[in-house]
């Protein structure tokens, strides 16, 4: 019986799949030796969109952690333990504002979130400039966009080892961000 | 006594093309489909299993690259040659694919290739889901490495402990692929026991009686009952895992009530027997080479199959002995111990009985027994250091060092590689027609086994000497550096053994000496047939008169006539005494296995990126399967007379 | 520090006992696999006669029976030696089970993280329960009972010289106990894989007589002192003014996270990243500068710090007795 | 000869095809529709119950009054002046008023006098004062104060003083930025500001007099509480038990605002003024320096131990009572021992400041029962003779009675369901605590009664000795909690738990209790569906008010506990309710709305339920709360027509 060669057969296997999953490589590489620079690029940062004339167009400051799994749950660790949840919880808020929702009262691009944690903001926010690498604070970005389902569902953290008190960020419904003017929001009635 | 010949026109010489001959028309309606096409759809047990040994063959050269490279990285300390990810990948998928993709299918598919022409039988019992078990099994081996290529391999080790392997840390999808490729091997395994089975127990050729099943069968019927029972808890546990990661559920989540310990067992309660179901078909193939070499039928054939089984029994009461680290009851670890230690009782019966048919036979020392020798050789100090490993003190001492790595490839490379490649040399002229070269095959021999103790046995002493295992590098003051050289250079030796068994086998294809119908005057009826034997194995079913089935001294084989010649027909005979019993007919060449494996496969692949996968899958799959089971209209039934000589 | 430690070179009584039962098994693995091979050579060697004779196999009824006596020996053989086998075992596990009766045991409880080790010795009064980090002083003569923790994922306490191994499982209370003999610095690992960096997370096991681990234990108990030279206490507003106190605890100033090991007396230390660097001011700037080119995937971030601040960082961190 | 069996034509795979399709498809759907099913199975979210009037508890008995009625006495009770010049009305901290205008009949025509917005929209937690003609009310962050003419028609406001804390104190304000109210003394106003500042303010001119800086916010100090002024000082606590602060209670020199004294609450006793004079009843509390040894080193520094409570002055005695709150952090295995003097009740004598006696409630909190509630000071009859005691209603669930000069315990019985301590040993004054309850790391611990703000939290109760009853508004909340390892980073939360609370047995979150002190059991009960954060009032006209979260200012009967009036106010209610004398001479009762407080902070931070632990737990017990209030800031005064 004549049979193509298996080896032929097997190579085209190999390069498709290969050429398939190639996008997955980027969302599962882990990045460690992140030489840090000592002010990450987030400077040249706009926070409000109302600008004289015509506004310039938006400028992407690309996170490196943008998408990436592993960067995201370093972000998730760090966000545990540098006390962050004592005030924002897991997301639903408390003494801070919640971060699951879709007000962004500072923006809810990378580089606005990591310009909110360097500067800290006046009704509480902790300033941390000089007391997180760059390469952390644009995972602890990632992190903070994820819990209101802007990051990509594949790479977004699963359940954690934890009391479970929400549905975990790879399950959160999206919410299209919405800048909104201060804390004094109307309450938040029941969710469905 | 010398095997006596078939009847010419049982074995199919005379001019086998021409359609008046019963061998040509036999041909006409058992062969494949032409092309690729008919390599798709085929569902003859001889295609599909050489298909699956040469896959196997390719993800144990793929792991053995792994596995140079691992060597080459701990050849120094403190090398920078591959990075802890890149690393943890390495060994990771080593393991995997090793245990998953080779072993496993690897035995399995001699089992289908030769159980099938041993009994005297025309086909597998289920040739659609022989084929389906090959293609899913492809497919998970083919995720797993798109993954590794793709820097994507999971990285948790091949036993996956949670919480490392958890949600929480093993963040993005490695871990999730790795629990598909285990729920994708699974099936393929499952499925190829369930042929071996129901083969064995309804199609054996008439007289072939219980007690007269050839040792090679009884060790594959053996491991396909501890694949029935061992590999669904390791599918529960993988597929746990992945919906624990990604619908969180709290199998494992100590917080909310889970239990890490709960993996642990789920896993190596499969585990244990995983390395038991490698190891019984070594048996069985060392059965097959030791009869036909020492010129005797193997002594104490009950004794073997006795132990066989026991060995199958008693294998699911061991897994504890990888746990003894960890917070069990003191007393239950010593009853692992005990139970650990009788296994060893019915695997030293089997090898003393070896020993007495070499030491009372007229044993020629051709290559397949040169193999055996060193199987004998090289598994005894596997056991012998699985006695360090089940005693809890020692245990709590050498678990977790090198000395595990050393023990492992011990008992596999000696346990289940060796026969392996001894029945390769045994069986390639049966298969391919041609033989083998016995000055190479000696040499790669040669090579195999000093590769196999400079590497190994230094990483028994390294785990006296302390050192953990799965560890990327070690530092340079921690004295182990010598050891470990000699066990890279040992790795280099394996790997040009295998290159000049790679070499032999090249060689012999293309040009090696037609080997005929029974080239070392074996004792089972696969000798009876051609080399390669013909697609419907058997013109007319053989009658089998005692154990050995060509060594008894009657004169020509007798045979059953009467079975259709005009479609795929197969005769099933009773239990116990395989009485005949009744005609099946088989079905015909379909592309619908390939078409369920590929469902499953988008199932399976799409359900860790979304949960709506399983669905829409599901949903394909139910599909496939419904066109798997769809009635064919029945052709004519036409009555004919069976008659069987007495 | 070398890291001699094979489970033969025993410095306690478990580790010793098991150390025998080792010994006991090798020989018994050696002469069975000498029997076995003895037994192959001769059967080897009569079948090659027998081929020479050009004899036919011999498989009539006397050499079948003889054959069967000679395998039902060997059977029972092995069954009395894997009988002796276990009992042996036994009687170790029994002998290396904790003293119950033992006096005033030392508790110490132990906290595997993602690549460094916390204790944390235990005392009747709260104010002398002591914590450190990848270093565990021992008295020599004493049973220490060690309760193993873990909050992320498994790890295995082990120390070759002292006892066999016990794994750290969030989730269960796990415990081990440990006695030296004999004084001694010992390098102890982790034995289960736990990550990027399993292989280089150790820790320094001291022991030393009874009264030098009580001068040791009292001078870990207490704070930190502010640093008096300037260069010192520049360095101690580096510490808490940049990533360091995110991360690291100092007792007795502003520094109170245990993200990472606890410094209080990092300079008393042998060695530094989890028992990866020898204790050296070079091998400390080297770590502080970037620790991904030491230990890849380690949770701690490189510090870009300034050459000056560095070294105030470093003259601070050495005042850290 | 085989026989000829018809070839059988049933192909075995079909079937064993079917059955394989079937189950394929069916798990597949299993799987696709269980999606994201959020993980409530604990959350026993109690089903909202429709905002009916309280029903009135089981055990209602027809008695009238307390066993005590009558014979039960107020130490230092001033003859009723018609003014409300401290929080807690008197020194005794009683909240009980001698007018008598309004009575059980002609409660029902309470009608609404006029009211006031505060224009701040956060927790309204304080208790207006009203000093002669005016009324002075003080507003959560950024707390400004009010002085509102009482004698023109709607009592205008005649001036505001804004001490403009640091906005940065909100970021360390662990529950709601809140305040607890103003005194009036030597014609000041004493007050706090939420970044650590006492201030004092001319009465009549508004004009600030001192300002005194206490605290450090980046230490995650605040203040909340209303001060004291005892003896002119000025006695004022911190609070921050959550952000790994060193608790202390300071007193200021009320004319020139100097520290007089600073007594910290961990540490060596030198700096707990512990001399000579300390006698504490029981052995566990007595020792030295306790406030070092009960703690693993140097940890008392991050210790907790606020004092953001209430305060009672018993002039006899010379002695001030005041708790302290719990230690830092909320996961005990970080800090083995006793961990002195956190959830600890202290007498000190008010010119010096050294402890007299001390009491530690609850030795090692494992469930942060904060120590800081109201000591009301009375003397009873108890076993033939008249005990000088102090009652307080505690966190942990018990109405503790103790001698006030000695500290003994007389009694200590539960007033709600409790489950985490099953008893308090009278003899060495520790309660039994129930191992099971104990919070683990890395495991949750269910079903814990009751849940961290305890049985009662701040919230103020009332004793009137004419029913010789005492009113008890407090909360019926379990909870289940995870331990984590905590990380002291000054100036961020210490925490170290996970907390999910919920309504406790019964369903109904909120209680108002009528209890007995000298039977030891409660006379009536109204259960209402949130917890009761408001303070209770009780007046010589036997009528007792409080206000529910959604909004209900209530009036009952103080005998039997019947609705007598209730009115719908702007916002849910947690404030203290007063009443005056107005310049028309009629009697007026006034109430803070707007809610908010740890428990309404759902609805003032604009928490987001989905993560049931947000708000340190509390968001998950009140997810209702939005639908039943919005946020407010008004203050309302009834009178009858």
């Amino acid at each position: 019986m004549r049979t193509i060669s298996f080896g032929q057969l097997w190579r085209r296997a190999v390069a498709v799949a290969a050429l398939a999953l190639g996008l997955a490589c980027k969302r599962e590489e882990r990045r460690f030796n992140a030489t840090s620079p000592s002010a990450p690029a987030y400077a040249a940062v706009t926070l409000d969109t109302l600008q004289p004339g015509v506004p310039s167009p938006e400028l992407s400051v690309k996170s490196p952690s943008e998408g990436n799994a592993y960067d995201i749950s370093q972000g998730k660790q760090l966000f545990e333990q540098w006390n962050c949840s004592g005030c924002h919880s897991h997301g639903g808020g408390g003494m801070g504002p919640p971060l699951m929702d879709n007000e962004w009262i500072y923006g809810s691009s990378p580089e606005n979130i990591v310009a909110t944690i360097v500067e800290g903001r006046p009704n509480g926010m902790p300033s941390f400039r000089n007391r997180i690498t760059a390469n952390q604070l644009w995972q602890l970005a990632a992190y903070v966009r994820s819990m209101s389902g802007l990051e990509a569902k594949a790479p977004s953290p699963g359940r954690d080892d934890d009391m479970q008190y929400k549905v975990d960020e790879q399950r959160t419904p999206i919410r299209t961000p919405r800048a909104s003017s201060s804390r004094n929001v109307p309450a938040k009635s029941e969710r469905p | 006594m010398s095997a006596r010949p078939l009847p010419a026109e049982h074995t199919g010489e005379s001019d086998p093309k021409s359609i008046e001959s019963v061998h040509g028309r036999l041909e006409h309606v058992w062969r494949n489909g032409p092309g690729l096409w008919g390599w798709l759809t085929s569902v003859n047990h001889k295609s599909i299993a050489l298909r699956s040994i040469i896959t196997a063959f390719a993800f144990f050269a793929l792991a053995g690259v792994e596995a140079a490279l691992m060597r080459a990285q701990l050849a120094r300390p403190e090398s920078s040659l591959i990075g802890p990810d890149r690393y943890n990948q390495l060994f990771t998928v080593h393991g995997s694919t090793m245990m998953f993709l080779f072993a496993v299918p690897m035995v399995q598919s001699v089992a289908l290739y030769f159980v099938p022409i041993m009994i005297g039988t025309r086909n597998v019992a289920f040739p659609r889901l022989n084929a389906f078990g090959y293609w899913v099994y492809l497919i998970g081996g083919v995720l797993l490495y798109a993954a590794l290529f793709t820097n994507t391999g999971p990285d948790q080790g091949w036993f996956s402990y949670v919480p490392l392997a958890g949600p929480e840390f093993s963040p993005g999808k490695r871990v999730d692929i790795w629990a598909q490729m285990i729920t994708f091997t699974e099936i393929a395994a499952i499925v190829a026991a369930i042929e071996v089975i129901v083969t064995v127990f309804k199609q054996r050729a008439p007289g072939m009686s219980l007690n007269r099943v050839p040792l090679f069968v009884w060790a594959m019927v053996v491991m396909s009952f501890m694949v029935l029972v061992a590999m669904p808890y390791v599918a529960t546990a993988s597929m746990m895992l992945a919906m624990d990661r990604l619908i969180a559920t709290q199998f494992f989540n100590y917080a909310e009530g889970g239990d890490a310990l709960l993996w642990q067992h789920l896993f190596w309660f499969f585990a244990h027997p995983e390395v038991y179901i490698i190891f019984i078909p070594g048996l069985g193939m060392v059965s097959s080479i030791v009869a036909t070499f020492s010129r005797r039928p193997v002594f104490g054939y009950t004794a073997i199959v006795l132990s066989t089984v026991s060995i199958g029994f008693l294998s699911f009461g061991l897994w504890v002995h990888h746990m003894f680290a960890t917070p069990l009851p003191q007393t239950g670890q010593s009853f692992f111990t005990a139970a650990s230690a009788m296994i060893a009782i019915p695997t030293g019966v089997t090898i003393f009985c070896w020993i007495a048919t070499i030491w009372s036979g007229r044993p020629r020392f051709d290559t397949p027994m040169l193999y055996v020798v060193g199987f004998i050789a090289l598994f005894t100090i596997g056991g012998l250091s699985g006695l360090f490993l089940s005693a809890v003190p020692v245990d709590l001492q050498l678990t977790d060092t090198f000395f595990l790595p050393g023990h492992i490839h011990y008992v596999l490379l000696g346990g289940m590689v060796f026969p392996l490649f001894g029945a390769l040399h045994y069986w390639f002229p049966k298969v391919t027609g041609r033989m083998m070269s016995e000055r190479l095959g000696k040499v790669s021999f040669w090579l195999l086994f000093v590769g196999v103790n400079v590497t190994f046995f230094p990483q028994l002493l390294l785990g006296a000497a302390g050192m953990p295992r799965r560890v990327y590098t070690y530092l340079a003051d921690t004295g182990w550096g010598g050891l470990n050289l000699t066990s890279s250079i040992g790795a280099g030796l394996l790997a040009v053994g295998l290159l000049v068994l790679v070499v032999n086998i090249a060689r012999s294809l293309a040009a090696g000496p037609p080997a005929g119908a029974d080239p070392w005057g074996g004792e089972t009826l696969e000798w009876a047939v051609s080399s390669p034997a013909p697609d419907y194995n058997f013109a007319y079913i053989p009658i089998v008169h005692g154990r050995s089935a060509l060594w008894a001294d009657t004169g020509d084989l007798d045979a059953v006539s009467g079975l259709r010649e005009d479609r795929r027909e197969v005769l099933q005979t009773t239990m116990l005494d395989a009485e005949p019993d009744s005609r099946h007919e088989h079905p015909d060449p379909t592309i619908v296995p390939l078409l369920a494996a590929l469902a499953t496969g988008v199932t399976l692949i799409w359900g860790i990126f979304d949960p709506i996968g399983f669905a829409v899958g599901g949903a394909l799959t139910f599909l496939a399967l419904g066109a798997w089971g769809w009635p064919q209209k029945t052709k004519p039934n036409t009555h004919e007379i069976v008659e069987v000589p007495k | 520090m070398t890291w001699a430690g094979s489970i033969f070179d025993t410095a306690g009584g478990p580790a010793e006992r098991i150390a025998r039962l080792t010994w006991f098994l090798i020989i018994v693995s050696v002469v069975t696999y000498l029997l076995l091979l003895v037994a192959t050579g001769i059967a080897m060697r009569r079948a090659r006669a027998r081929r020479l004779r050009e004899q036919l196999a011999d498989t009539g009824p006397d050499t079948e029976s003889r054959l069967t006596r000679n395998i039902s020996i060997a059977a029972i053989a092995t069954t009395l030696i894997l009988l002796v086998y276990v009992t042996a075992t036994a009687r170790t596990g029994k002998a290396i089970a904790w003293p119950v009766n033992a006096r005033q045991p030392l508790t110490i409880e132990v906290t595997g993280h993602q690549w460094w080790w916390q204790f944390r010795y235990r005392d009747s009064v709260p104010s002398n329960w002591l914590t450190t980090s990848n270093e565990l002083h021992i008295p020599v003569g004493r049973p220490v009972r060690v309760i193993l923790l873990s909050n992320d994922v498994i790890h295995s306490f082990w120390i070759p010289e002292l006892h066999g191994k016990q794994d750290l499982i969030p989730g269960h209370r796990n415990t081990t106990w440990i006695q030296a003999d004999r004084p001694g610095v010992w390098k102890a690992r982790c034995a289960e894989f736990c990550g990027h960096q399993h292989a280089k997370m150790a820790f320094d096991v001291v022991a030393e007589s009874p009264a030098r681990f009580n001068q040791w234990y009292v001078s870990q108990l207490t704070s930190a002192q502010p640093p008096t030279d300037s260069s010192a206490r520049r360095g101690h507003d580096v510490f808490m003014q940049r990533t360091c106190i995110m991360c690291h605890t100092i007792s007795g100033t502003q520094a109170g996270s245990s993200v990472g090991p606890e410094l209080t007396h990092i300079a008393s230390r042998p060695s530094i990243a989890a028992g990866t660097l020898r204790n050296t001011r070079e091998n400390l700037g080297r770590w502080i500068l970037n620790p991904q080119l030491i230990k890849p995937g380690v949770r701690m971030p490189p510090n870009a710090f300034p050459p000056a601040d560095m070294n105030a960082l470093l003259d601070y961190l050495e005042t850290l007795k | 000869m085989i026989d000829r069996r018809a070839t059988r034509h049933i192909r075995p795979t079909y079937i064993a095809a079917r059955a394989a399709v079937t189950f394929l498809a069916l798990a597949a759907v299993g799987t696709a529709c269980t999606g994201g099913s959020e993980q409530t199975a604990h959350a026993k979210t109690s089903p909202p119950k429709t905002a009916q009037p309280g029903t009135v508890g089981s055990d209602t008995l027809v008695a009238k009054s307390g066993v005590g009625a009558g014979k039960i006495t107020i130490p230092g009770a001033a003859p009723e002046d018609g003014q409300w010049l401290r929080p807690a009305k008197d020194y005794a901290s009683t909240r009980f008023s001698g007018l008598d205008q309004i009575t059980t009949t002609n409660a029902s025509q309470l009608k609404l006098a006029w009211s006031f917005s505060t224009g701040v929209m956060r927790g309204q937690e304080s208790a207006p004062l009203v000093v002669g003609g005016t009324m002075y009310v003080v507003t959560p962050y950024p707390n400004i104060l009010y002085a509102l003419d009482l004698t023109k028609p709607g009592a205008p406001a005649k001036w505001k003083y804004e001490p403009q804390p640091l906005a940065a104190a909100q970021g360390v304000a662990c529950c709601d930025v809140v305040n607890r109210g103003a005194v009036f003394a030597d014609g000041k106003i004493f007050y706090n500001t939420l970044d650590n500042q006492a201030v004092a303010v001319d009465a009549n001119t508004g004009k600030e007099v001192w300002r005194a800086q206490l605290g450090d916010i980046n230490n995650g100090e605040t203040i909340t509480m209303a001060p004291l002024v005892v003896k002119g000082k000025v006695l004022v606590g911190n609070s921050g038990g959550e952000l790994g602060i060193r608790g202390w209670l300071t007193a200021l020199d009320a004319g020139t605002g100097k520290i007089a004294w600073r007594a910290y609450h961990t540490g060596p006793d030198s700096l707990v003024l512990i001399g000579p004079r300390f006698k504490p009843f029981y052995k566990t509390d007595q020792g030295k320096d306790l406030g070092v040894s009960s703690w693993p080193p140097d940890k008392w520094k991050q210790g907790g131990a606020g004092a953001w409570g209430w305060i009672s002055y018993d002039a006899a005695l010379d002695l001030i009572y005041y708790g302290t709150a719990n230690p830092g952090p909320w996961n005990p295995e970080q800090r083995p021992g006793d961990n002195k003097w956190s959830s600890t009740t202290f007498a000190r004598d008010p010119d010096t400041g050294e402890a007299v006696w001390a009491y530690q409630v609850t030795p090692h909190d494992l469930h942060d029962y904060d120590g800081i509630n109201e000591s009301i000071l009375l003397d009873l009859p108890w076993n033939g003779q008249t005990r000088r005691v102090l009652v307080r209603p505690e966190r942990d669930g018990y109405v503790y009675v103790q001698d006030r000069a000695t500290g003994e315990v007389l009694a200590a019985d539960t007033f709600g369901v409790v489950n985490s301590t099953s008893g308090v040993n009278l003899q060495t004054g520790r309660p039994a605590v129930n191992q099971e309850k104990e919070p683990q790391v890395g495991r949750v611990v269910r079903q814990i009664c009751p849940a961290a703000p305890g049985t009662k939290d701040w919230q103020p109760s009332a004793f009137s000795p004419r029913t010789g009853l005492l009113y008890i508004p407090h909360q019926n909340l379990c909870m289940d909690v995870e331990s984590v390892d905590a990380n002291y980073i000054a100036g961020t939360p210490y925490v170290g738990m996970n907390v999910k609370m919920y309504a406790g047995p019964g369903g109904h979150r909120g209680v108002f209790d009528a209890w007995d002190p000298i039977a030891r059991k409660k006379v009536w009960s109204v259960t209402e569906n949130f917890p009761v954060w408001s303070g209770a009032l009780v007046t010589a006209g036997d009528v007792v008010f409080y206000g529910t979260m959604d909004g209900w200012f209530k009036a009952l009967d103080a005998r039997s506990g019947k609705l007598l009036w209730q009115s719908k106010l702007g916002s849910g209610i947690i404030g203290q309710p007063v009443t005056y004398r107005g310049p028309d001479g009629k009697q007026y009762v006034a109430i803070l709305a707007g809610v908010g407080g740890w428990s309404g902070a759902i609805v003032a931070a604009g928490i987001d339920a989905r993560d049931s632990s947000a708000a340190l737990g509390f968001a998950n017990a009140m997810r209702d709360l939005p639908n039943a209030t919005t946020k407010g800031g008004t203050l309302y005064v009834f009178g009858l027509p």
